[in-house]
This record gives structure tokens, C-alpha cells and sequence, in this order.
């Protein structure tokens, strides 16, 4: 009997919980279970385990010290909390209520963007170039000395593309503004240096690296303003109220460290396979479009992300979903609004396109099988379900 | 987001795909920048009865799955009866539907419709009209939902 | 060789993770890791998984449906998200700015109270009587059709009183306002039946009751008014922003199961033991005082507060951890303020007694072992401390 | 929250506890109130030198370790070396104190100063005088705090 083919290729949405970062938080479900902010052994003993993974975890990112780092329940805690924190902490200090988001963030930073709108700031949605990178002169337009804030993501969570942070960061402290990364995922994807780029505040997320759900973190910069979202009994160091799940933040520190020793490797393998991705997918099927710059130093490893023409995303995702396949789609289907994708829209992807959308995300466990699985699989899937549109002759008509 | 097994299986073995290419009665809705587009061909016999019936779908799976089961439901019945089935009978008959995709059981019921309605006005007969909710620029998709739990985005 | 005696007295601060609790999270870091937001046959196999262990929740806190339970990232968290988030919604929804949280609130609420006075609420500061009750009489004197938020715990952590949240909820109601209880300290040890006693709201902690620290929960009635506190990507019905965590919310659900199961039998003997800590301590010493009333109907079986005249809290604390005993006090110096706990001081215990409390908790793993340690312990501790006491004499005489 | 090993040390075997009998001078700090009292008594010999001290402390880790180290500090010393002991002297001499604590220090540097004033004093001699801080109202305990971590409360 042969096994089953399957393949799981949507590494972005979450990733598995690594072995060894679950026998790193073992202990402290049943042993080193004490409460850190207990004064007594158990409690001692929690803290310098929770200190330890701060020192750690503020190592792997690059951060100066590792009271810059506080730990959050999600990585949307963690944008949120920078996004209202640095802006209404920043206002209260005498800055501007200027506030530059890209087009692209994840809505963890679009909500709260929304937000300070209402609440009477100035928001700027910086678009992207068609390449899907937000360029620093066109950041310089639109930034004044009335800036508070500017947030742009790392790596695109959908297309992959890497932002020039540093670059970003510099154009921002030029008018005396704060600069924060969402970079969920990027931290053992590419390299990032928290204090050598520059930056003010960064978001993390430990599910997208072999961690837990439900962990995340921090980096704020000694000095950056901020006002904490969570309150309560004041720990860490009054950023972030609430008990720290101790467990959890071993293992994000664990898969972080697991991540950082295999980067190099990882970058060059999967580069690999992402390739064989995009060329045995575009090659195969006539009507395909590849999504955001190529070009290896502005777009990570592990991400392609190629329309379909013709043909809506949720369909085809459930269709290779059938045959053992994940993948996801910006398609709007998928996330039960009428907008496709954001992100694509705002690198000037027509809507009757992002429908048709496939994000392929390649992790730790991904192998040459399982890519060449989906690029046997897919093109029957797409002839099918174009012979069942009313429209894809009409609009495409058919090249091959 | 949870499909049941009765849309899945229309789905993935969908009733009815193709074009009747002498048909009496064409329904095309909705638009490919929305994502989702459907066309709708009918053969009516002298009793006004739907003798055959066929679809084409770009969409996603509710939308493939609501055209699906409208093909079967409108098959055999007089023209109004089938003009009259709503959205809610359509996802009904799928054992629900999850309410983000509310809106697909309208653009299934709306093609049958507008094919019904092409069918009368081409024999010179008055159109049955009513609401094409899906034309309406002020459709709001998800009327429907209500406090159930709908499905997140951006992971 | 004898075995090192010790005792782990201090269970209202966290508990370890049951065995139970973390075979149940185990496969779903393993195995179904999927984020239940994704469309595939990962995705809706965790979505199942969570939405299992919302009914098995949502039916232990007695909610009339499973979609009125929100899973958040900790206790402090869902006390955070109740009071802005209702109050917000609450006035938006054209009720008044009067908001009522009782003195003895744990900081989750006061912190938020307190941002809703700078925000311009009208916050009211309920004291409750010297039994360490907020009653029903009380409240009622206080509110008005203007209060759109009345926020009273269930159990006090502190000094483990029992407020009556039915007749209290109904107070509210009478006045058209929501009411929620800070529930972090009951579930599991006294019964809790959301429906049935008609509050509007309720959080809960899962590291109080042999869960993961970082899992939290909220209680939102149908149609209580709610602004999310957390904003992205929609998750928790739009609630709750952030991936779930799944396995965490697994063990939390398996958590509350394993507590109601045990809950008549804890309850006996429990009280048991505490009853022996509260005769065994005052018995054995001059000058103790019992705080909060010890009537069963009003008092937690698991938590005794007594004060020790004439000795500073942390420094019995710091002695007793030398002999292997963890237990709390509501000591200032414990806390890194100049005021000793807010709890004490509002149930009339004057400061200079209120530095001497200490909290002995107890919990599934506690034997009369522990017990006859800590009252055999203690006194010589007590004694020699107040021997060092400049004051104590002076202050207290010895009666002994 | 962390003591150092000099602290714990400290706080378990103090050094000089008691209260000399026939004290040649005598200083009170503190308030049960704020759950700190601090007593020291000395004996000062002819070359104003501190000959013998002794302190009895109501209060936490921190404030009976600080007490401890300031007698070990100021035995033998001269009156008005003794009366200039810093409270970051009493902290670094602890091996660092959690800065939640530093006003510990302020209390045992203070109980100090009041003794010996008391001695100089009751020898009609002008004291010291100098602030006394943990006195003031104003006076903010905990002032040294920096950006560290400092601990949580109510669990
Ligand atoms: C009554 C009460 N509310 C809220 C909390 C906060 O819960 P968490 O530590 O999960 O944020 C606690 C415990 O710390 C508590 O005892
Ligand atoms: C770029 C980005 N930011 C933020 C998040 C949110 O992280 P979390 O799911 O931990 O809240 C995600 C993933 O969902 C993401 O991809």
C-alpha cells in the first residue's frame, strides 16, 4: 500500500510545535511552576528562568538589554500595544498626531491605525511600489515633524517581501518620530538586528517560529514612549499586566535560539524550494502572475505568492485541500469579506485577479516531495475549475 | 469556518455543470471582481416546467455549491414556483451554510431568476422581477450573519 | 535520612499544570497545531478542537450558549477587556458614565477604573463591610440610571470572601446597568452558574485552577455591549483578536472539568484543613486577628487571611520560605509600595496590622502534612521577630 | 523580585541585634504605619569613636539586612565618618538592593544619623543635623527606582 501524499505548505499561517522547544517548557508545567512575582523559591526560581529567557530572547533579536523586552499574549498584543502605546505615549510627550502605516500591514496593525483615526489622529496608508516594497523617499513624503509614528512590517506575511527597515527607521528619526516593525515573520526567517538597524519597537509572535499559540513579544527600545495596554498588577516592569506564562516564553526563547542556528542553512534550502515552487507552478499553467519582487535581498525564503488567473482562490484551496495539500489564498471568499486581499490590491493587483491568489509558504519540515506534489496536483485542479467558469474564456482566453 | 458534508459534496461532484447551448433562458450574475460569477441556462417545456437545467461558476466552494443544489431543486418545477426559491431554502437544503457565505445562496437564486425572467421576456411574456439582491449596489452580502462565530483573516 | 519537610501553601498565586491538563494540550502542539482560522483540513480540525473545548467551558460556567464564552490571553486580560470594553460600548450605546467597582477589587479592575476616570467615567469606589462584603444594600445606594458598569468580584483573592454576585447583578439591572464579575478566584472552587445567577460578564484565569499560565476567558451574556480590547484579525468572533491558543485553551477547558468534578469533596476537605491553619495559627500565638468573615456561605474553603500583630509580612514570608513553606502577605514592602494591601485597608484592618497579614492558600495537592508544618513553623518565626521589634512590646504588650 | 546573597545572609544571622542598656546615644526611625520602625543604640568612647552598636528593626528583608550592615559599617568608626555612611554605600555594600527596596537603606542610614546626633546632643554639642529622609513627607522611597524590572503585586 502506498502512504498518502500529502503536503503542508502554509508555514505563515502557523507552524508545529518543535520538539525540543516542547521539552523546554515541560519543566515548567510541572515542575518550575511557581508564580515569577512570588517571593519565595518556587517564585524566585520562575523569575531568573523568565530572566533568562528574556536575555536570551533579547540576544536573538539584537536588542541592547533585555529589559527591552516585554512579553505579550499574541503578536497581535504586541502590535496593538505598540501602535496605541508609542502613539498616545508619543502625543502625551508633545509629538505630533501624525501616524504612517503601509497599505500592507497585518490587520493586527490596520485595526488599531483605524482607532487612533477615530480617535482624532492624522493616518497615513503608505503604499507600496508595484515591486510590493514601501521605498524610503516615498516615506520622506509624506513624514513631518508632526510624525509620532511610523509602523511598516518586515517581512509581508503575504507576499514576502522584506521592507528596508534601517533605511525606514533613519527617514523616521529625521523628524524626530518613533519607528515600529511588525516582524512576525521575520525573526529566524531573516536576519534582524534590533539595536544595528535602528528601530524603536518590534512585534513577535512565537507560533510562526516552532513556539506555542498565545505567546508574543515586545521590543521597545529604552526610551521609546509608551503607554501600556494591558493593566493591571504592573509586571513586566509595568508594561504588560497579567501573569507571564512562563512555559511559554522558555519555549518562544528555545525556538528562537532553534531558528537563528539553522537560518543560513534554512535560507539557502528553501530559497531552493521556493523557487522550484514558482517555476514549476507559472511553467505548468498558462494565465499565472508572480506576486511582489523576486529579488533575494528584499524577499524571504520561505514565501511565494502567484495568482491564478481566473479562478477564486477558496475553490482551488479546497481542492488541493482534498488531496492532502494546504496552502492559503488572499481571495475575499476566504476571509467572508467582498475585498480580496489588501495587500495585493495595494501593489495594484486588479480585485478580479487577488481572487485567484495562492500563498505558499515553505517551513522546517517542507521537502522536494511535497513541492513537487503540489505542481503535479495543481494544474488539473486550475483546468477544471476555469472549464467551470462562465468567464475564464471571455477574459483570458486560453494560451495554451 | 466549517462547510457541512452536503456542500462539500456538491462541491466536489457538482450536479448540473455546463452550458445548454439552445437554452431558452440565460442567467448570468455577479462579477469577477467580486470573485464570484454565475450563468445559469434553462430548457422550459409548453407546462412552463424547467426540463433541463445547467450552471457555470466562478467561485468558491459555497458559491460552486448553492448553484450546484439550485440546478437540482429548480429541475421539473413550474417557472414561478422556482423563481420563488430563496436564499434561505437554498441553504437549507445544503444543511447550512456558514453566514460569511450568506450570500452565495442570493447569487444562486438571482441566476435563476434572471434566467427565468429571460426566458418570459423572450416569449414576450411579463417578467416575474422582484429583488436581484446581488445587482443592488446596497446589498450588504452579510445581512445575515448574526452572532455566530465568523472566520478571521490575515494569519 | 529524613526527607526535607515542606509545604506549598500559596495556590491563590498559581497552581502547577495537572498531569491531565497537559496530556490533554499535548497532542495539539504535536499533532493538530493547525491555526483553526485556516480553511483546510488542519485549520477545521483545530477549529473543532477549540470550538469543543467553548461548549465544555461554556457549559462548566453554566453559559446559556457557547458563543457568549471568548478565550483571551490572561485574567488580567479578560478584567481588562470587561470593564473598558463595556463601559465604552456601554455609553456608545447611549447609557450613562457612571461606573461602580467594589475597593477590594483585584488591580485588573482598578487599573481600568482608574483610566476610565481620566477618561472622563465617573467611577465609584464601593467599600465593602468589615466581613469583607460588598452588600447588595450598598450597592444600591450607590448607582443610578447613569451607571452603565457595576464590577464586584466573586471570590476575593486575598481574603477569599464570597460576594453575593446574584443580588448583586440584580441591583444593577434595576438601573440598567451590566454586570461583571472578576470570577479568576471561584470557578472551580465554588459553584458558578453564569446564567443562572444573571451576570453579564465574568473573567477567568486558567494558571489558577492547574491550567497554563497565559490562558484567560471571558463571559459576555448575549447582547451585553462590547468593544474589543484586542484588535486585528477578527479572531473570537471579532472579539478577540490574535491566534488562538489552541493547546492552551484545551487545558484550560480539561482545567475547569477536573476542578467541577472534585469540587464537593475539595470543598470538605479543604475547609478542613483551612479551618486547622486558622485554630492551629491563633491558638498557638498572642495577638492574631482572622480578616473577612469565615461564614460558609461567604467564604471560599481555600484561603485564610490572618494578621500577626507587631511582625512586618515579607519577613515572616522570607523566614517560613527558609523552612520550605510558601504562603503571601498583603505586606507593602512585598509589593514594592508604602501601602499594604488595598483589600485590608478597606475592610477597616488598620495599616500598621495590615503589614503582618499573611494569605495561606490551599489546593488539590495539599496534605494536613503541610498544614501541621507551617502551624508547628511559625510561631518561634513570629517569636523571634517580634523580639527584634523595637515597637513590639511597646505596642502590643505580650499577652502570653 | 531578587535579594542578593549578602542581603539574605544578613537578614537571616544580623549582626548587633538588641539594645544597649546605658546607650550614649539613641535613634528611632520609621512608622508601624508604614511597616518599618528602626532603633539603634550606641556607645561612643572618648575619641568619638563607635565603640558598640546595636539596632532592633520592625520591617522587611530589606530593611533588617540594612540595619544589620550599617552596624557592622559604623562600628569603630568615627561619629562624623559614620554620620556621612550613604545609603548607596549600604545598598553596594549589600552586594545591590532590589530598587524597589532602596529606601530600606534610607531608614538604616537615618536611624544612624539620629543617634548620633542624640549623642551629640545630650554632650551639648551641635548635631550633625543633615537630612533625614525617611522623616520628610515629600520624600519619595522610591526615587532610585531606574528602568528595571521591578515586581508585581496582587497575585
Ligand atoms: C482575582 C484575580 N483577578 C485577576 C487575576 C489576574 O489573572 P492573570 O494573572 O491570569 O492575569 C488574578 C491573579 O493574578 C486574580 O487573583
Ligand atoms: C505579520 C503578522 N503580524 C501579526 C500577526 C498576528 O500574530 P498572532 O496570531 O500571534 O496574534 C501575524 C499572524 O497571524 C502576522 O503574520
Amino acid at each position: 500500500m502506498e502512504t498518502e501524499r500529502s503536503a503542508f505548505l502554509d508555514y505563515s499561517a502557523t507552524t508545529p510545535v518543535d520538539q525540543r522547544v516542547i521539552d523546554a517548557m515541560m519543566p515548567h508545567w510541572t515542575e518550575g511552576w511557581g508564580n515569577p512575582n512570588s517571593l519565595y523559591r518556587q517564585g524566585r526560581d520562575a523569575f531568573r528562568v523568565l530572566e533568562a529567557a528574556r536575555e536570551s530572547f533579547a540576544a536573538g533579536i539584537g536588542a541592547a538589554n533585555p529589559t527591552e523586552v516585554i512579553f505579550t499574549g499574541c503578536g497581535t498584543e504586541s502590535d496593538d500595544s505598540a501602535v496605541l502605546g508609542i502613539a498616545h505615549a508619543g502625543m502625551a510627550k508633545g509629538k505630533g498626531r501624525h501616524v504612517v502605516v503601509s497599505a500592507i500591514e497585518h490587520k493586527g496593525i490596520l485595526e488599531p491605525a483605524k482607532l487612533l483615526s477615530k480617535q482624532g489622529f492624522d493616518v497615513t496608508y503608505l503604499k507600496p511600489r508595484e515591486d510590493g516594497l514601501v521605498y524610503p523617499e516615498d516615506l520622506r513624503a509624506v513624514v513631518s515633524d508632526e510624525t509620532v509614528l511610523v509602523s511598516i512590517m518586515h517581512v509581508n506575511n503575504e507576499i514576502g517581501t522584506i521592507a528596508p527597515i534601517a533605511e525606514l527607521a533613519a527617514v523616521t528619526h529625521e523628524v524626530g518620530g518613533y519607528f515600529h516593525t511588525d516582524a512576525v515573520q521575520s525573526i529566524g526567517k531573516v536576519p534582524f538586528d534590533a539595536a544595528a538597524v535602528g528601530i524603536d519597537a518590534a512585534s513577535f509572535s512565537a507560533h510562526k517560529i516552532y513556539g506555542p499559540k498565545g505567546v508574543g513579544a515586545l521590543y521597545l527600545k529604552r526610551g521609546t514612549p509608551f503607554e501600556p495596554l494591558l493593566i493591571g498588577g504592573g509586571q513586566e516592569s509595568k508594561k504588560r499586566s497579567g501573569t507571564q506564562n512562563v512555559a511559554g516564553i522558555v519555549g518562544f526563547a528555545k525556538a528562537l535560539e532553534l531558528m537563528l542556528e539553522d537560518l543560513p542553512a534554512e535560507t539557502v534550502r528553501l530559497t531552493a524550494l521556493r523557487d522550484r515552487v514558482v517555476a514549476g507552478i507559472t511553467g505548468s499553467m498558462p494565465n499565472t502572475m508572480v506576486n511582489g519582487t523576486m529579488d533575494a535581498a528584499s524577499h524571504t525564503s520561505n514565501i511565494a505568492n502567484i495568482v491564478i488567473k481566473g479562478v477564486e482562490g477558496e475553490s482551488m484551496l479546497l481542492q488541493l485541500d482534498n488531496r492532502g495539500i494546504a496552502v492559503s489564498t488572499g481571495s475575499a471568499c476566504s476571509s467572508g469579506s467582498l475585498e480580496p486581499s489588501h495587500v495585493l490590491l495595494a501593489i495594484g493587483c486588479p480585485a478580479e485577479l487577488a481572487h485567484g491568489s495562492l500563498r505558499i509558504s515553505l517551513g522546517r519540515f517542507t521537502t522536494a516531495e511535497e513541492v513537487e506534489y503540489l505542481i503535479e496536483v495543481l494544474p488539473p485542479i486550475v483546468e477544471r475549475l476555469r472549464a467551470m467558469s462562465p468567464v475564464y474564456a471571455k477574459m483570458f482566453g486560453d494560451e495554451s | 469556518m466549517l462547510y457541512s458534508e452536503k456542500v462539500m459534496d456538491h462541491f466536489n461532484n457538482p450536479r448540473n455543470v455546463g452550458v445548454i447551448e439552445d437554452a431558452d433562458g440565460v442567467g448570468e450574475v455577479g462579477n469577477p471582481v467580486c470573485g464570484d460569477v454565475m450563468k445559469i441556462t434553462i430548457k422550459v417545456n409548453d407546462a412552463d416546467k424547467i426540463d433541463d437545467i445547467k450552471f457555470q461558476t466562478l467561485g468558491c466552494g459555497a458559491a460552486i455549491a448553492t448553484s450546484s443544489i439550485v440546478t437540482e431543486l429548480a429541475r421539473g418545477m413550474e417557472i414561478h414556483d422556482a423563481a420563488a426559491i430563496t436564499k434561505r431554502q437554498v441553504a437549507d437544503e445544503l444543511g447550512g451554510l456558514p453566514p460569511a457565505k450568506m450570500h452565495c445562496s442570493v447569487l444562486a437564486t438571482d441566476g435563476l431568476k434572471v434566467a427565468i425572467d429571460d426566458y418570459l421576456t423572450r416569449h414576450g411574456r411579463d417578467p416575474i422581477g422582484g429583488d436581484i439582491q446581488s445587482e443592488n449596489p446596497d446589498f450588504d452580502p452579510h445581512g445575515d450573519i448574526e452572532g455566530e462565530h465568523e472566520e478571521a483573516c490575515d494569519l
